[in-house]
C-alpha cells in the first residue's frame, strides 16, 4: 500500500505544506486577502509588489481576459512601502498559526531602491520576491532590468547584500535567453528565482481601432501561457542548482505538477484566481494529491524534473 | 451569472435621458442577461473605465451622475454615439420576502429601480425611499411609480417629500411599511445604518457597495474591503 | 453609398488580391496543395522553408494541438533545393492565372547557404522569405541567426545581394527587442518584414513525465500566441518603413483587421488551417469585407496603423 | 467526426492476441467515439508516434504489423503496459449498399473489419476477400467469419485460398458475389487495381490510401499527395 502523497516543499530551507504560491499581483492588497488566499489551501503568498512611493498605477483598462488567458498593465499600483510594511506586518500575524509563508515582492526604478526596500523590509517577510521583470512600466521605466544579465546581476546582488531574509529574483519570458539570465542572477547571489512574469503582449479592439488597455501594451497570463512557462522553467532548471518557483497558466493540479516535471520546486498561482476563484488553491492541491496517488507518486521530490531524463 | 462579455463590446446609444441636472440615463441598443445589483465597466477609448450598475439589461440601460472628468466625459455623449461595456461582473441581488423595501442614495437608486422591476414582475410589492440631499438631486422617481411602486422622497433639506436621510425617513417609517427584507445602495455611511436598522428589526438585509475596481475579475486585489471582493463576492452582500 | 470594401494591397510592388498570405511550413510542400490553398482564397502563398540539402526533420510527435494553439518541430523537413525548385516552378506556373504571387521560404545553417539559396532561385519565386527564426533546430543549429541583430543583418545583405526579387526577412518573437532586430534588417536591405515565427514553448504529458515533443522544445502557434504577435507587429511598424506581414494566430477576418490596426500591410496565415481548413482564407476574407463594410472603411490603406493613433 | 484526443492520452493495454508470425492486435481499456476507417496516432514516449488504423472504438484496439523499428519496439508492450493515442483522425468510410465487398492486403484488414462489423450492425451482408502473399500472413479471417461475412482468401503462393493477388481474385469472383459497393485497404498497386475495376463495373469504390504522417491534423503537408490530404481529407477516398 502506497501513502498519501505528501505535498510538502522546501524553498531555502522553509518548509512550505504545498508548493502553491499565490504570485505576486493576484489578490496580495491586504491582510484579510492574504489570509484568505492562506485558508483556501495555499502552501505560500505573494505580497503585490511595492516601491518607495505609493504608485497610482495605469488608468482603466487594466486587466482584461482576451479568451486564451489575461492581460494586464495594471502598472504596478500599490501603496508604497510604509503603509505595505503595515500590511505585511499584519499579514505577518495572521499567517504564523497557519504555517504559511509571505513572500513580500519589492520593485524600483533603480538598484538603490531595490536595496532600499529590501532593508527597511528587514526580517518582517518570510522571503523577499524581487521583481526585476515587470513589461508594463517600460514607457516610465525603461526596459526592465530582468532583460539584461548584467543589470539583473547587479540588483540581485544588492538585494541580496541588504535583505535578512532569502531572495527571490523573479525573471521575465521577454527575453533571448532566460537561462543565460538565470546563470547570472544565480551568480550574483539569488536564493531562488520565480519565474515567469507575464508575456508583453496587445490586444486591440477593431471597433474603436485602439488597444484596449489604457498602456496599450500588457503582460500576458493564464492558459495561453503555460507552454511557455514550462519551456522556461525546463531551460532554467537546465542551468541553476538553486530552486525555482514556475509561474504561468497553472489552472489545475495537471498543470501544477507539469510544471515540478519541467524543474519547478514550488508553483505560482496567479490567474487561476479568475478562473476558479480563491477556491483555486484546496482544488489545485487536491487534484496534485489524486494525481499522484494515480501516477504512484509519494513525494514531489519524485516528480521533479522528470522532463530532463535522456 | 456568467460574464456576457470578456472584452469590451460597443453598443451604441438610443437614448439620453435627463433625470436631473446632473444625472443621464443612456438606453442603448442591444441587451444581454444580467440580474439587478450586477455592474459592467464601461470603457471610453482614450479616456478610461470605469463601473456602473444596470438599470436595465433590455435594452441594456446606466443612470450616470456627472461626478468627475469620466462621467462629465459621458456626459457629451449622444444617441449614435457609442460606448463599449464589458460584463456583467459580480453578485447581484436576490429576491426575498413579499414586500420589499428598497432605500437609495444619490445614483444609488439607479440598480434598485432594476431590482423594483424584476419584484412587481413576480408580483411583490415594493417600496422604495429615493434620498437625496436636494429635490432636484431626486432621480428616477416617475419610474418607480410607474411600476408600481409606493414611493417615498426623503431630502436632506425637506426641499421635496419628507426630510432627513433616507435610512432616517425609512426606520420612522418602517412601522407603517411592514416590509419584510430590505435592500439598500448608496454611500457608505447610509449602508452603514441601513444594516444597523435591519439588526435591530431582525429583517434580512441585502446592501451594494463600492469599491475601487480595476480588474472587475476578482484578481487584482483593487477592490478588496477587508479581505471581501466587492468585484467577485459582491457588490451586493446580506448583512 | 460605400463602395464594396476592397482587400487589396501591395507589397513591394506586387499586387496581392488581398492581404493573406498562407505561412510557410503550413501546406506548402507541393504545387498542388499550394494550388489548391489559392483556389481557397489566398492573395499568396508561401512554400515550406527549404534548405540545400534534403532534411527528414524531427521524428514525431512534431505537431499536437494543446488546446489554446498548436505547437510544433517539425525541424524543418523539406526536400532541398533541387526538389524544392521543381516544386516552386510548378507552382509559379499553376499559380499564373490566378493571379497569387509564390513566395520561397529558405533557411540554411549558415550566411553562405542562405545566399546560395537565393541566387539559384533566381527569379522563380515572386519574393522570397528568409526564415531565419525557426526555434526548433537550436540543438543542431544554434540560437536561430534572428535573435542576433548583427547576424541578421549579415544575412539579409547576403540575401539581397544574392536575390533576384524583394526579400522579405522573418523574424522571432523569441527575443528581447524586436524592433531592434527589424531595425537592424531593414538596414541591411530587407524589402520586407515578416512577424512573427513560433514562440518557443514545451508541452509535458503528465503520465510519462515526459516532453510530447520528440524535440522536447517547439514552438507555439495558434490564437494563444495572437497578442504577443500584435505587440511585436505594433512594435515593428513604429520603427521600420518597410510593409510587414503579419503572421501569428489570425483565424478570423476581424483577427486580420487587428493585425493591419497594429500596423501590417498584410497578414499570415498558418495553424487557422487546423481550426478552419483551407476554406480558412476564403471564409477570413468574406469576414473583413463585412466588417469594413460595418466599420465603414473601403480600403486597408484607411485601417493600417490605427492601433499607433495618440 | 470531431477528435476526441488532441494530445496523446494514456491507454492500458488489456489484451494482446498474436494474429500471425509478424502481427499483434492490441486491445486496450478505454473507448471513444471513431468511424471505420478514422486512425489515431500512436506515441511510444521516447522511441516515435506512428499511425494505425482503428479495428474496433469500443475498446480500443489496433491490430499492428512489424515492419520497422516502431512497430517492433510496440509488439515487444504487454498487458499492462501503457500506449498513448491521439486521435481519431481522418474520414473513415460511408456504408453505402446492401451488399458490400471488402478487399484487403496485408494490415489493410484491419480498418475493414471494423467496418465490417458496423455493416453488419445495420443487417447488410458482407463479403470480404482477404488478401496475403502467404498462408501465414493471413489475419483476422476468424473475425469476419465470427461477424458473419462470406469471407475469402487470397494469397500470392496459393497457399492457402485462391491463389492471386487480392483484387485480381475478387474480379474473378465479382459476377458471383455480385455486390452493390467496393471497398479496399491495402497497398498502392492494390488499391489501383481495384479502383480500376470499379470504374470498368461502374460500382461506387471507396479507397483507403496511406501517406507518411506527421501532424495528422491537415497543417504540415507531410501526407499530401497531389494536393490532397490523406490524413484530413482521407484516408478514405471515394475513386
Ligand atoms: C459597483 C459600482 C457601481 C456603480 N454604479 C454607478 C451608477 O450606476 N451610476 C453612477 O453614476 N455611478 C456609479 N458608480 C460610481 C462610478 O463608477 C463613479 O462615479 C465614476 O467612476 C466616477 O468617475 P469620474 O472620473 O467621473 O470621477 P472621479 O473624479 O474619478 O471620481 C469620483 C468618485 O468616483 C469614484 N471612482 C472613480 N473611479 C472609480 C473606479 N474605477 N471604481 C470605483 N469608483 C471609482 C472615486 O473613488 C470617487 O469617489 C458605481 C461604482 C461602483 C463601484
Ligand atoms: C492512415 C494509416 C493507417 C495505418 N494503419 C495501420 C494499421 O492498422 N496497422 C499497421 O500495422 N500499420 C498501419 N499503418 C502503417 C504504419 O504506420 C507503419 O507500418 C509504421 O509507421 C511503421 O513504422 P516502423 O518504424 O515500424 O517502420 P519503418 O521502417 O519506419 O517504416 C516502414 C513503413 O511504414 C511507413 N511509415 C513509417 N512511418 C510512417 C508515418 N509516420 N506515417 C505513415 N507511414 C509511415 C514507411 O513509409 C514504410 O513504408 C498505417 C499507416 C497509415 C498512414
Ligand atoms: C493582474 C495582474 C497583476 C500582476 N502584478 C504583478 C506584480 O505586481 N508583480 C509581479 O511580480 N508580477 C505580477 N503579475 C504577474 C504574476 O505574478 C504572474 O507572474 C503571471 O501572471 C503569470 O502567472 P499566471 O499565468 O498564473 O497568472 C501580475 C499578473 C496579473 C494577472
Ligand atoms: C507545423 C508548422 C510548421 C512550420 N514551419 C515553418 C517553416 O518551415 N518556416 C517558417 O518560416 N515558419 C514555419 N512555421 C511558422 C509559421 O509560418 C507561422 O509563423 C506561425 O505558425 C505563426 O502563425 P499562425 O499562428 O497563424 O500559425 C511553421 C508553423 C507550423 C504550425
Ligand atoms: S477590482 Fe480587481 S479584484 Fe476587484
Ligand atoms: S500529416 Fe500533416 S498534413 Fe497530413
Amino acid at each position: 500500500m502506497k501513502r498519501e502523497p505528501d505535498l510538502s516543499v522546501e524553498l531555502c530551507g522553509i518548509r512550505l505544506r504545498n508548493p502553491l504560491i499565490l504570485a505576486s499581483g493576484i489578490l496580495g492588497t491586504g491582510p484579510d486577502l492574504l489570509v484568505r488566499v492562506a485558508r483556501a489551501g495555499a502552501g505560500a503568498v505573494t505580497t503585490k509588489s511595492c516601491s518607495l512611493k505609493p504608485r497610482k498605477g495605469h488608468p482603466n483598462p487594466t486587466v482584461l481576459d482576451w479568451g486564451h488567458g489575461l492581460i494586464n498593465a495594471v502598472g504596478l499600483a500599490n501603496p508604497g512601502l510604509e503603509e505595505m510594511s503595515r500590511i505585511i506586518a499584519q499579514a505577518k500575524e495572521l499567517l504564523k498559526p497557519l504555517g504559511v509563508p509571505l513572500i513580500a515582492s519589492i520593485f524600483g526604478g533603480k538598484t538603490e531602491e531595490f536595496a532600499a526596500l529590501a532593508r527597511k523590509l528587514n526580517s518582517l517577510p518570510d522571503f523577499i520576491e524581487v521583481n526585476i521583470s515587470c513589461p508594463n512600466v517600460e514607457a516610465e521605466m525603461g526596459r526592465p532590468f530582468a532583460t539584461d544579465a548584467r543589470m539583473a546581476a547587479r540588483v540581485t546582488a544588492a538585494v541580496r547584500e541588504a535583505s535578512q531574509v532569502p531572495v527571490i529574483v523573479k525573471l521575465s519570458p521577454n527575453v533571448t535567453d532566460i537561462a543565460y539570465i538565470a546563470r547570472a542572477v544565480e551568480e550574483a547571489g539569488a536564493d531562488a528565482i520565480s519565474a515567469i512574469n507575464t508575456v508583453s503582449g496587445m490586444v486591440i479592439d477593431i471597433h474603436s481601432g485602439r488597444p484596449v488597455l489604457a498602456n496599450r501594451i500588457g503582460g500576458i497570463s493564464g492558459p495561453a501561457i503555460k507552454p511557455i512557462a514550462l519551456r522556461c522553467i525546463y531551460e532554467i532548471t537546465r542551468v541553476v542548482k538553486v530552486p525555482v518557483i514556475g509561474i504561468g497558466g497553472v489552472t489545475s493540479g495537471k498543470d501544477a505538477l507539469e510544471m515540478i516535471m519541467a524543474g519547478a520546486t514550488a508553483v505560482g498561482i496567479g490567474s487561476a484566481v479568475y478562473y476558479r476563484g480563491v477556491e483555486a488553491f484546496g482544488q489545485i492541491a487536491g487534484e496534485m494529491r489524486d494525481l499522484m496517488a494515480e501516477l504512484g507518486y509519494e513525494t514531489l521530490a519524485e516528480v521533479r524534473g522528470l522532463a530532463h531524463r535522456a | 451569472m456568467p460574464t456576457v462579455h470578456n472584452l469590451p463590446q460597443p453598443f451604441k446609444i438610443a437614448e439620453v435621458i435627463e433625470e436631473s441636472y446632473r444625472v443621464k440615463t443612456f438606453v442603448l441598443e442591444g441587451s444581454f442577461e444580467a440580474e439587478p445589483g450586477q455592474f459592467v465597466m464601461l470603457w471610453l477609448p482614450g479616456v478610461d473605465e470605469k463601473p456602473f450598475s444596470l438599470v436595465n439589461s433590455n435594452p441594456v440601460t446606466l443612470t450616470v451622475a456627472r461626478v468627475g472628468p469620466f462621467t462629465s466625459e459621458l456626459h457629451r455623449r449622444k444617441p449614435g454615439d457609442t460606448l463599449w461595456l464589458r460584463g456583467p461582473f459580480g453578485n447581484g441581488f436576490t429576491l426575498e420576502g413579499e414586500h420589499l423595501l428598497l432605500i437609495g442614495g444619490g445614483y444609488g437608486v439607479a440598480p434598485l429601480l432594476f431590482l423594483a422591476r424584476k419584484a412587481r414582475e413576480g408580483g411583490r410589492r415594493v417600496s422604495v425611499v429615493i434620498g437625496a440631499s436636494t429635490a432636484r438631486d431626486v432621480i428616477l422617481a416617475e419610474d418607480f411609480l410607474a411600476l408600481g411602486c409606493h414611493v417615498i422622497i426623503a431630502t436632506e433639506d425637506g426641499s421635496r417629500g419628507f426630510r432627513g436621510k433616507a435610512p432616517e425617513v425609512a426606520e420612522e417609517l418602517l412601522r407603517d411599511i411592514n416590509p419584510d427584507a430590505l435592500y439598500a445602495c448608496g454611500p457608505g455611511g447610509m449602508l452603514e445604518a441601513v444594516r444597523m436598522m435591519a439588526g435591530r428589526r431582525g429583517l434580512p438585509v441585502q446592501l451594494s457597495y463600492e469599491s475601487y475596481i480595476r480588474c472587475a475579475i476578482g484578481v487584482c486585489g483593487s477592490c478588496q474591503r477587508s479581505g471581501w471582493l466587492v468585484c467577485r463576492d459582491g457588490p451586493v452582500r446580506r448583512a
